[in-house]
């Protein structure tokens, strides 16, 4: 009867694939498998593999101590209590369809194997091939312009030049308040646009943190190398303003 | 021949993968099309250049010809290997059942599929196509236009039915 | 069409590069190889199918036709990465400024543009044209020729004028 088993473990997909096996190996009827012989065989496969040394796996053992219980239930007598226990004739119908299933999609994976063998032997390039943009054009003379005269604009409507060589500290922060105060929220970049040098935008984001220090603002940044909101705190002064 | 034509060819000697009928509709006029892009199809495959023109998961492929396989293949064949037991057995599943969630495959094979389930999806031969309204909103899974190119079909109808199985297994 | 022309068409089909008479020599007889391939070519080149056999360097490629660029470049064209808006605005100071030392950029800009025109220097759309007689003589910059193909103009005199940027902007 070990015989049977003349393939490892390793070679069944689960136990599913194991009692498939076991039903075309003995010829049965799938849907009218009797339940004491297939259970009998099944342990006795499993029984075989731990002999082995193979580590079974717990749906294996699972499944075996399911068929043992149904099949000591089929053996009894049918008592009447109704609820509590299994129907055997009801389980072995759903077992039965689980197989059926599964020796459906069993096939079917047959059927992709030819598939895929046959579609294999195509060959198609692995990569698409794109036309280099030089042949192409990618901006235009408008966007150039643009960016040009736009940046020429902005040094232009500079709204404050700071005259001295180094700006101070208490200055920007006199500045950035009185910008906070009158527009209530805004972005770090409107205040980097009021900075007339990259000294004054350095001090600016000091003067930032000292006012929330201070708690007269608050600045908020939602995503990294996001837009940073700072919004009035000074709720005193606001009260008036 | 027609720029139309040229179009058609060259854009499937450009691309690797299938282009569906949806992407000719968008730069030819869509009247009558269907038919005219089958007869460009006829045409080219005629030819016997040695690719061919395939239909497959919706759309059109310029591949080569079987027969020549053994001779480009050393140079030019991409070594893909074939996929396990597990994974036809799974895509086999999700490709009936879809969407699925993973218990649910794992309720028809009797194992455990998740692994096998990641290994799809990094072959990009499913997908995760959602939530599943039950507790826990399990992840439900489909298989990709990709698995049809693989599998060389246009549609999962082209599979065998359970009832067409059935009929075989019972005769 | 034996086997020999069907192979040398798919190799060049799969092939994205042009592939070189070495490897034809290497899978074909090559006794009298480089005319049978010539007529191959030519047979190619007069079915008019939009993609057609060019010989490159010592070898041959498929590439589709120019005339068809205007009508495929929409869907094949490389993906170009747009250029950061710093690039954008340090190019087109170069461009109406040039030739221009990266001072006087800064100056324009009111930040360090350093990194800018070395990434520019490096997408080869500007390039160093000499140095400036001033103290410390510093480099200038202007724009190159891959510059005006990649804004897609002929000279930089085609750039708009203020006049006609205040009126494009107005509208």
């Amino acid at each position: 009867m070990s015989r049977l088993l003349d393939v490892s473990l390793d070679n069944f997909e689960g136990p599913m694939d194991l009692l498939i096996h076991l039903i075309y190996k003995n010829e049965l009827n799938i849907y009218d498998i009797p339940i004491a012989l297939i259970s009998e065989q099944f342990v006795e496969a499993v029984n075989e593999m731990e002999k082995l040394d193979i580590e079974v796996a717990a749906e294996f053992i699972n499944m075996a101590s399911y068929l043992i219980y149904l099949k000591s239930r089929m053996l009894l007598p049918k008592d009447g209590t109704i609820g509590e226990e299994m129907d055997p004739e009801e389980e072995k119908f759903l077992l039965t369809q689980r197989l059926v299933e599964y020796s459906f999609y069993k096939d079917v994976a047959e059927t992709l194997r030819m598939l895929e063998k046959e579609s294999g032997k195509y060959l198609m390039r692995s990569s698409t091939i794109y036309i280099p943009k030089e042949e192409m054009q990618t901006e235009d003379p408008y966007s150039i312009a643009n960016a040009f005269f736009s940046s020429l604009e902005k040094t232009n409507v500079k709204p404050m030049k700071i005259e001295k060589d180094i700006v101070d500290v208490a200055d920007v922060i006199i500045k950035i308040r009185e910008i906070v105060f009158k527009k209530t929220k805004l972005f770090w970049t409107d205040i980097l646009k009021t900075c007339a040098s990259r000294r004054e935008v350095v001090i600016s984001l000091l003067a930032v943190l000292e006012l929330m220090r201070l708690k007269v603002i608050e600045a908020i940044q939602a995503e990294t190398f996001g837009e940073i909101v700072i919004e009035w705190k000074g709720a005193e002064e606001k009260v008036n303003g | 021949m027609d720029k139309e034509q040229k179009i058609f060819y060259t854009s499937l000697f450009l691309s690797c993968t299938p282009l569906d009928k949806k992407f000719f509709r968008k730069i030819f006029d869509p009247i009558n099309l269907e038919n005219r892009l089958l007869s460009y199809v006829e045409s080219f495959n005629t030819l016997g250049l040695g690719m061919k023109i395939r239909m497959v998961s919706g759309g059109y492929q310029m591949v080569t010809d079987k027969d020549l396989l053994d001779e480009l293949a050393p140079y030019f064949g991409e070594k893909t290997e074939a996929l396990s037991r597990a994974s036809m057995e799974t895509s086999a599943i999700i490709a009936y059942k879809q969407p699925i969630t993973r218990l649910e495959i794992d309720e028809i094979r009797g194992v455990n599929s998740s692994g096998t389930v990641r290994y799809l999806l990094e072959k990009n031969l499913i997908k995760v196509t959602g939530r599943k309204d039950v507790p826990g909103r399990p992840l439900l899974y489909s298989t990709t236009k990709y698995f049809l190119e693989y599998m060389g079909i246009n549609d999962i109808s082209e599979l065998p039915t359970f009832r067409e199985w059935q009929e075989l297994k019972t005769k």
